[in-house]
Formats: C-alpha cells, structure tokens, sequence
C-alpha cells in the first residue's frame, strides 16, 4: 500500500497503463504540460509527445479523433478539461463511440476512455461544475465510472483502459487532493461492482464520487445517536451493481441515494425506481433522494457551498426513513431486524 | 468479370483498369437501381439516399486506395463501401435488414460498415466522419503503419464545425488523411449559395497551407490523378490533401424526394454529364475498353445485382436476440 | 373543433405567432422550404424568409444564434431536425440558453422554443431516432413539453413560444399524420399541467408523447377483461404535474410509467422516484416502468418493430402491479378500493 | 474624471477622447490589479482571469461603440465590461460573490453580465460567445435598428467549431457583427502554432469574402482605427469584420498560474509594449495629455477602485433564497 492523492493514483494508472500497453495513448488540451490539475503531469516527458499528445481546443473532434484511434486498434485516453464540456463532444460520444459496435452489428468496438473532471469546488460557477453522470448512464454502449477515493480511482481508470467499450470515467475535481491507501503493483476494480464503504444496519445511504465522503461524515453524525448506516459506494453506474444495493437495502428496509447533481432526472431517480421495483418486499420507509437543488451551479463560493448537499440534508433523510416507517419498532433494536 | 474485390491500383488507367473501374461504377449503378426499385415495393425501408450520377468520385478516388486503407463516408455511402469492395448482397440484405447483412441489418442505409474491405464506417450525422477519419489517420501513424484514411463528405458538411477544426488538426499534425469533397451543389433541398459565400470548398484548405484541388467529379480520369497525388503525398508522410469533386445527384435527396427546389434544365444538362457513359466514351476515345464491352458490362452488372437481390432477400429477419445484441463486449 | 393532423397543428401554431407577434420568428436547416416533414410549408411565402430562416448545417451554431436573438428580445422558434443531432447544441442549449437567466442573476432571459422530433418510426437507424427527453429534464432553466395530440401540439406550442424561458418542445415523427379535434381560435395549453387521457380506477399508466397512444391500446386490451386503467398523459415533463400523478395513483393504488426511451436512465425514473416518494402511502404495489430495451435504436424496420415498447408490454406491466399486491383483493372489486 | 460610464465616441482621439481612454485603461488596470489582490486573499475565488497587458485592444475597440451596441466577452473579460461601461462597484462585488454584484453573486469572474450598459454577456466557454453576438446581430437585422453586435475572443477559439460556423452566417447573411480577436499567442498553457498552422486568424475571414485586419493590439490608435472602420461598416449594412489584434497577458492564464511555458525575456519584451505606458507616450508626444495628467489619472483610478473594493466588500453574502432565484420566470 502507499498512500496517494487520488489524483496521484489517476496519474499512477495512466503511468502504468502507458508503460504496460504500447497500444494506449494519452489525448487532451494542454495535457503535455500536465493540464490545469496537474494529472497527466510529466507523462510527455516520459512516454513522448507523440503518445501524449495537446490538442487543440476542439472538443467534438478531439472526442471524434479518440474514437477514430479507438476503431484503429488503439486505446485513447481523452481528457475532457471539465464535464460541462462534454457539451461540445455529445454527438461523437453518443452517436458514435456509443452507437459504433452496435450499428455495424459488431463488426466495430471503440475502446476508449473518457477521463473528465467535474463537480462543484472553488467556486468556478456554471460553465466549471456540472455533474452530468445521468446523461451519461442513459445512453446504451457506454460504461460509466464514478470513483470516490485514490485506490479506486487507479483500480478503475486501470480497469477502463482495458475495456473494450467506451467508458467514462468520472473524476471530481475536490477530491484530487484527498489521500487514500493504493495497493501497489497491478490495482485492477472490476468495473460494474459496488463497494460497501461502511456497514451498517439501519439504513442504506448509496453514493458515488464525492457525496461517498459526505455520506460517511453523515453516518459518523448518525452514530453518535446509535444509527449505524450502511454507506454503499456505487462506483460503477453503468452497469449498475444492482445486486450490492438491493441486499443492503434487504438488511437495512431503508434508503437514501445522494447525489452531488441536481435531483431531478439524476441517476438518483434511477436507482430509486430500480431498487424500488427490486426490493419492493424489504423496504420500510419511502425511499429518499438527496440531490442538488434545481439550479445552475452558482459561481460565488457562499453560494457554492449552499448548493452541495451537505452531510446534514443526508442525517436528516436518514431520519425520514426512519421515522416514516409505520408498523416498525425502533431502529436499531435487534428485535426488530430482519 | 474482374476477379476480386479491390479495384485495381494504378497509376495509368490502361486497358485492364479502365474496364474494372468501369464494371464497379456499373455494379454500383445498378446497385442503386436496385435498392430504389425494392424501396418503391417496401422491401427496403428507412431513409435511403442514392448516389446515382456521382459514382465517378467514388471510384475514380478509392481506386487509388490500398486494401489497408481505411474509408469513412456519410449519408449516401453505398458507391464508397461498393468501390472499396464490400459485398453486394451482404450490403443489400443491410439494408434490407437481414441478419445477413454487413450490420445484421442494425445499421441499414446510413451506417454502413465493412471494415474487413476498409470501409471502416458510415454516419448519418452530416460531417460526423471527418474526426473518426482523423482519428483513424492519427493511429496509422502511431502504428508505424502506411496506410491512409479517406473521408467522403458532401458540400453540406463544410458548414459543420468538425469540419473546420478537423481540417485544423489534420494539416497540423500532418496526418496521412485525404478529404474528399463530393460537392453536389445541394444540401438536401438547398442550393450550397445559401449557405455559404465560398463557392469552392478547397479554399478552405489553403488557409492551412493544405494542398487542394477542385476537379469535375464526373470524370474519372480527373478524380484518378488527383486522388493519385493526394495518396501519394498521404502515404509519404506529406500529410493531408483536400479534393474537391464536382458532380451532382440526379436523383432527389432521398427516395421520395420529388426535388422541385431544382430547374429541370438543372437536370437534363447534368443528365448529359453522367459520369459512367463518359467514362465509358473516353475509354473507347481511348481505344481501352470498347462500347460493346462497355454494354456487356452494364449488363452483367445488372444481372449479377438481380442475382445479390434475390440472394440478399433470403437472409432472415432478425430476432429479439438479434436485438439486444452487440451493445458492449460480453462481460 | 377542427381536425388536424399533428404536424399541421404545429404548423397551425406557428402560422398563427408569426401572425400575432411580429418578435416570432423560425429558424432551422431548410424550414423554408418546409424542412424534410413540411411541419413549415408555406410559412416562408407568408411571412417572409427573413423571419422564416434557413440555417446553414451548424447546429451548434444556430442554437446560440438563436438565444442570442432571444436574448435581444426575439421570440425565436428553432428547429432541430432530428433529436440525435441536439447532441451537436447541448454546449448552446444546457450552458448558455437554460443558465444565462441564473448566471446573469436575472438580467438575460432567453424566450427560446426548440422544436425537434425525435423517436423510432420509419426505420432511421441510430442516428435518427432517440428519445432523449431525459438529459433535457435534468437540465434546470429548461422547460420540456412532449405533446401526444394535435390539440395538445398547437396549445402547448403556442404557450412554449410565449413562455419567457427557453422551452423543448419535442414531437414524435410517429405522430405527424396522427389527426385529432384542435379548438378553433387562440389555444393555449397551459405548461405544467398533465391530463387524464382515459379515466380509470384499477391502475395509473403515465406516458407522454407517442407513448401516450400505445396506453391507451393497453388500456383498451385490458378493459376487455374488466380492468379499467387510468391513462394520465404528463405533457409537460418540466415542470411535472406531480400533483395530478399522484393524485391518480392516491385513487388506483398503482402506477406504470411507460416511455419509448431506453429505460435505464429515462424520464420514467424520475416520474417512479418522485411518485413513489409523494404516494409512497397510497401505493399498493412496487412501481412498474416500462421502456426501451437498453440498445441503440437499430435501423432495420423489423428490428425498430421489436424496439418499439408495445401495448402488451404495458398489459403485462399492468398485470404485474395488480398480481404483485400484497394484501389486496381483485382489483376492480369496489369494495377493496381506496 | 469624465463624466458618465460611456466612453466618448469619436472619429479621432483628441485631448478629450485620449484623456479619457485612458483614463479608463487606467481603471481597468486598477480594477484588475485589485482583484488580483482580493484574490490572494481569499477575498475573491473561483477562477480569475486577467487581461492585464490587454487592455489597448478593449479600450480601443469598445470606445467606437454606441451606448445601444451589445458586447459579448469571454472568460477574461473585465477590461471589455469596463470598457463598455460597467460599475467597478458591482463588478468588484460580482467578482466576490455578493448580492449587490451585477449578477448577485451567481455569476462571477468568468460570466459577467451587465447589459443595461450593453456587455450582453461573457461565457466561461471558449467561443461560446461567438454565437450569441451573432443572434444579435440577426436580431438587430429584424428589429431594423443599426445597433452592432461585437464579439471579443481569443487565439484558442480560432479552432473550436463555432468560430468557423459564426464566421459562415455572419458574412452569408451580412450581419452587422465585428469580431475581435485577442490574440494573445497561449491558449492557457500552449502557444497558438501548437494549437494551428495559421498564423494570423484574420485569414479566416478572407475565405468568406470577409473584410479583415490585424493590428498591433497594444497600439490604441491602431485598435482605433481598425476598429472605425468595422463599425461603420456594420452599422451601414455592410456586414461583419474581423479585427485581429496581436496582444499578450503580462500575467498567467489564471491566477495562480506560474506560466513557466513561457521564456522571461519573451515577458520581458511585451512588457516593454505595455499598451497603457504607450498610449500615455503617444498622447505625451501628440500633445494631447501631458505626463503629470497621465499619472494623475492612474493615481485616481486606484483610488476610485480603492474606494470601489472597499464598497463591494460590504455586499451581502447571498442566501439560500438567492440560490434558488432566478433560474426560469416566476410562473
Ligand atoms: C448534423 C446533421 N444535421 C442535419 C442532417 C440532415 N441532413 C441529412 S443529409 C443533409 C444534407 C447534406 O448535404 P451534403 O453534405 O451536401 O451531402 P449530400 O446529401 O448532398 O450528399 C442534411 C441536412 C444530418 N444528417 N446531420
Ligand atoms: C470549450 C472550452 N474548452 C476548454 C476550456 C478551458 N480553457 C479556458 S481558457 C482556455 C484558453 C483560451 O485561450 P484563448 O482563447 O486564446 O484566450 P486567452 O485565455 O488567451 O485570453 C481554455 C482552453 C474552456 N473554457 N472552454
Ligand atoms: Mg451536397
Ligand atoms: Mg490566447
């Protein structure tokens, strides 16, 4: 193990992967000198320009051009400087990366990472924030990744590289100086696995990337009155680990899905309907959605701050679930339990 | 009839080659006859856009393409994927939507893909190929590898975005791309004035120092050298070229297009310019290929496409199976 | 009353703004000449091909053209040919047009109609056929409204272009030729309101657009047997008349969202989520979605068939939430209803 | 101090005109150099972007412009709201995220908009602005009025698509638009011949029949002219131009950025253009605004923007009722 900043282990994944697969390429603006976070930084230096290679600031065909790369043989690495970019680069991705395999009846795959960076920290306002998974996880042909620590963010970009499909791998820009423990030598996630980040009894909180943290800060508030919530790391959203959430949510009869976008049509809403329908018989209490609120990204960081759903709105959620559940005894109490 | 499915690569259109590229814009000819006839009786269905009148660029371009090259084309691709080899029945039952078909009948029409012929894809998204072609350039060079990709766009496509910055990457990088501009004169309904004052979309190339050439698309001998110095220059490390072919569709935008939005003078005088009987002229011109050979041909490839028709009408239809299919890799 | 077909209630619609309000104007690739459908036919001779615009194919472009007049005071109705190549303007759509109201603290405002038809119906293959609601209802500063009728196609497309705010309205290619009675004179539909398109009391379907019709099919199939569905159609997706869903569900104790998009990810979670969270009380069984196999639109028309969400598939979705109800005796039984 | 918030609009920079441009690059200088200040700390955040070094090619460009004629920035766009007119107060306060900024808070360094004095709006996307003007442009067209729409945007939009397709409309269309280009060599950290083979962007334009210039961007008189000419030009219907000023930012791309990709003698020799310093030379050498006067102005700008922080900073912090307003009309 060594202690990395989940930034430092993006980097360490695409180091190695580099090293390991002459066949992966690195694309993006200014990623030579590093990009504005430093994530590909020295890598040029190392594997040459060539396989590093700055583009210039043309989102939709340097999207196309990883994906013409991809159909050649090769496995590009697209950095996308900020997800409220992929704006620009829908059509490539969608109708192209997504759709190649399928239209030409298999005869076409396109394996390409998508690394983008997003979330909102440091107040960079509405055209730097955007978390826009859903969009992502709606779209047949794609895989989509989340990773919310260091170790998971190199076993999962590792993981991406060698997909045969695109996958976007998801990074939030206010975790990329968190530290975490990496295991060293080939760190491979499996993508389409949650994680159990904290077990617990009473209830279910599912997060992804950042809210992972916030979910956990709200379950050390809930413990100190003795509600132990199982915070379960989603990770890979598409394909989702259906099988993960749905046997805590049959332990603890109760969930909350916290997200950092806003709530309305987030991938939230997905997995609400998804275990909802699935573990109908075992749930206590109506499912609870946390989410951002129904605006754009404010630029003041005042401001910023009230958007983020803060571990707060999830303690309270966690305590709707449990209040609202008729006909069930104290949370808690083993006796009651399933 | 030729043996094999690559056109002959040559540097001189003698005998031997004028006949073979002869025969392929007959097939193709016939082809499209074809198709339009099953889309009149339902057994072609979707959006089918012909490129009848403009088989000269196509062939007289790809004709100078090796095996390896790759081709991405758009909309009105079938001349592109026949030129570049693939499979008249298998093509057929594309788009007739059999499992038999190159796509297993899932792309149809619009996106086509043979990549075992280089025809690497289709797009039905106007200008959507230019970046998988660069891209495609870009991983040629990567590979150490000679080979060159080819884009076919229309003159629609040059007022797209990816076109420009596609361009911009192409002559910066210095990629072993050629740009293929089939420059109809129409955009669906619209005439190329309303929607752009550039006249020529080789100028654009010269902005980047990108050496370009307008030429009449419906004459295969001009389409063959220009295209001959372009992949030259690709395969040598000289980086991209722009061809501008001029030519015209003689059909509507897509079947059931009736087309009023053109003078019937327009047409007629087009009529006259078809790129096959003039190719088939200066061959005899030549003293290459005779007009008898000529009509033997055209009659071949008729038959030959009646025969792929009824082969590619037997292929099965596809199943809820079928269906869910060839989304992702098997996990 | 007269009838109409659909596509001609649209163009009813917009004959009729560029009549009354002179800051109306049109805007898409070929719509002067009537655009592939001929949704503008004739406009052009009328009101003139200033303010009846062809575009150039630059999607990215005219949409910020088109908020850019918006922005000027323009009322612009822009037409997107196809929904599949909205993935070329989301840059325009999502950053500028939904957030530059926000952003600007409300100084801008962008009075912008989109139109754009999409779903699977002639056999398009991928790049012309998706159903891509969902992004634009995740999107706040939106507001999306997927007309099923020709009465509901003028009425909400005349309050989308008087609407301050920049409106999807989206149309089902599948519904062009579909007559229906529009009211005669100025109709106006009101945004953020759904309607019962068929009263029942043993189950709640809700879907919009094409899907609107193939619930009705499923409830006619099921009315057969004596169960009596209640077709709610949303209309207008954002805002959502959750109260008028969930009042139906309060009554019929089951729900069935149904819509032609792939369902991972789609609108119908959204609808599942919030339903299930504000009805959770009245809800007798676990929530039924119906949609879209997870797989791009296939081209081959047998194929699109086999795509195509069908009214059996809602039959037996409606089956299920009855089956499926722990505790409640046959349905349509008076006696055990709410 | 002049009167009012608009630059004077004139045919020739006399006393009046020079004295009170620069004045106003004197404001703007202030107003950045203060914000570099509050943003070191912590009084100001988010991503902050200066145009110090820039401001010849705002000044002289915006001070052609009517009251009525609309401006749409970028992410370094300070110098062109001021320019334009707007409040130091209420950018200052926008800038530190307070209710009383001119988008409460929302909208910050990168997305200024105050168009009661005409800057319609800036973007935080490369070339996203570019668009927008063009909208407005139309709109001007529709509503018969001879206002102009001016778009500013750097070197690195030159290769994004919606460069290409808003050049297309503006010139087929003839809209009464004017593109400024900031050529200021680096798009963030790479320098403009890794990013295209053209040199100059104004070559676009020709393509398209457009009229176009480059100019010295640090040469006020030049910006001046250039821009006379476009303005009339637009105003008169006689469609856009494109106005290229070759410029450079004395600072790093954002705050915060060491800028190491860049030689100390290159930083060193544009120093030495400093287009403030210049201006105020030419005007010394023309007799227009002596020496004493050109020092007492940048010494009454900063204390105007002084004053100007010291008020901002007393904005309220916006609350949770903020957050919520102003995302679609109250229904
Ligand atoms: C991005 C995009 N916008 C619009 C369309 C609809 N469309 C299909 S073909 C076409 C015209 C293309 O004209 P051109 O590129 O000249 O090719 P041609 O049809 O003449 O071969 C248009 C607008 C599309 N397919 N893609
Ligand atoms: C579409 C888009 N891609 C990337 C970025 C990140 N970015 C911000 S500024 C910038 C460089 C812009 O360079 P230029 O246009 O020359 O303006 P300058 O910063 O030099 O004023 C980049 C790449 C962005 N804001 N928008
Ligand atoms: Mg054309
Ligand atoms: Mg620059």
């Amino acid at each position: 193990m060594t202690e990395l900043r989940y930034i430092d282990a993006i980097r360490s994944a695409l180091d190695e992967a580099l090293t390991a697969d002459p066949t992966v390429c690195l694309l993006g603006e200014d990623i030579s000198m590093g990009g504005p976070f430093g994530a590909t930084k020295g890598l040029a230096d190392v594997h040459g320009e060539s396989r590093v290679r700055n583009t210039p600031i043309s989102e939709a065909t340097i999207m196309g051009l990883a994906i013409g790369a991809a159909m050649a043989g090769r496995r590009p690495v697209l950095e996308i400087m900020f997800m409220d970019f992929m704006t620009l680069a829908m059509d490539q991705l969608v109708n192209h990366a997504a759709k190649l395999r399928y239209m030409s009846g298999g005869q076409n795959h396109v394996p390409l990472t998508v690394r983008v960076q997003g979330g909102a920290a440091g107040g960079m306002g509405a055209h730097h924030s955007q978390s826009l998974e859903a969009w992502f996880t709606h779209v047949p042909g794609l895989t989509v990744v989340a990773p919310s620590n260091a170790a998971d963010a190199k076993g999962l970009l590792t993981a991406a590289i060698r997909s045969d499909d695109p996958v976007i791998f998801l990074e939030h820009r206010g975790l990329y100086w968190a530290k975490g423990d990496v295991p060293d030598g080939d760190h491979l996630v499996p993508i389409g696995r949650a994680a159990i980040a904290r077990p617990g009894r009473d209830a279910t909180v599912v997060a992804w990337s950042r809210m992972v943290g916030t979910a956990l800060a709200a379950a050390d508030l809930l413990a100190a009155e003795g509600i132990e919530v199982e915070v379960v790391d989603a990770r890979s959203l598409l394909p989702l680990d259906l099988e993960t959430l749905v046997a805590s949510v049959a332990r603890t009869g109760r969930l909350v899905v916290a997200s950092e976008a806003v709530m309305t049509g987030g991938f939230g809403a997905e997995i609400a309907a998804s275990v909802g329908a699935a573990a109908a018989a075992r749930l206590r209490a109506p499912i609870e959605r946390v989410g951002a609120p129904f605006v754009p990204v404010p630029a003041g960081s005042d401001l910023e701050i009230l958007f983020i759903p803060s571990a707060e709105r999830i303690v309270e959620a966690v305590r709707r679930t449990l209040a609202d559940s008729p006909g069930v005894a104290t949370p808690g109490d083993p006796a009651t339990e399933p | 009839m030729t043996d094999g499915v690559h056109l002959p690569v040559a540097d001189a259109i003698d005998a031997d080659v004028g006949r073979a590229l002869l025969e392929r814009m007959w097939l193709i000819r016939a082809f499209e006859e074809k198709a339009s006839e099953l889309y009149a009786k339902g057994k072609i269905r979707g959006l089918l856009h012909l490129g009848i009148g403009q088989e000269g660029s196509a062939v007289g371009a790809i004709s100078r393409l090796a095996p390896g090259d790759r081709v991405f084309g758009g909309h009105r691709a079938h001349a592109h994927a026949l030129a570049k080899g693939a499979d008249p029945v298998r093509l057929l039952a594309e788009l007739a939507g059999r499992t038999t078909g190159y796509c297993g009948g899932k792309g149809g029409s619009m996106h086509i893909a043979a990549p075992e012929v280089g025809f690497a894809t289709a797009t039905g998204v106007v200008a959507g190929n230019l970046p998988l072609a660069l891209g495609d350039a870009w991983a040629a060079t990567l590979e150490r590898s000679d080979r060159i990709a080819v884009a076919f766009f229309g003159d629609g496509a040059g007022q797209a975005g990816s076109f420009h910055e596609t361009l911009n990457i192409a002559s910066l990088w210095r990629l072993p791309m050629v740009f293929v501009c089939e420059n109809n004169g129409y955009a669906e309904f619209t005439p190329l004035s309303a929607h752009t004052k550039v006249e020529r979309l080789a100028d654009y190339a010269g902005v980047y120092g990108m050496p370009a050439s307008t030429v009449d698309g419906n004459d295969v001998f001009a389409v063959h050298a220009a295209m001959g110095e372009a992949v030259a220059r690709a395969r040598a490390g000289g980086g991209p070229t722009f061809v501008e072919a001029l030519t015209y569709r003689l059909r509507g935008h897509y079947e059931g297009d009736p087309a009023k939005y053109r003078e019937l003078s327009e047409l007629a005088d087009w009529k006259q310019k078809d790129p096959i009987a003039r190719f088939a002229t200066a061959l005899a011109e030549r003293r290459l290929v005779d007009d008898a050979t000529g009509v033997a041909l055209a009659t071949q490839a008729r038959a030959r496409v009646d025969a792929a028709a009824d082969e590619a009408l037997t292929g099965p239809i596809p199943s809820v199976e079928d269906l869910l299919r060839d989304v992702v890799a098997a996990r």
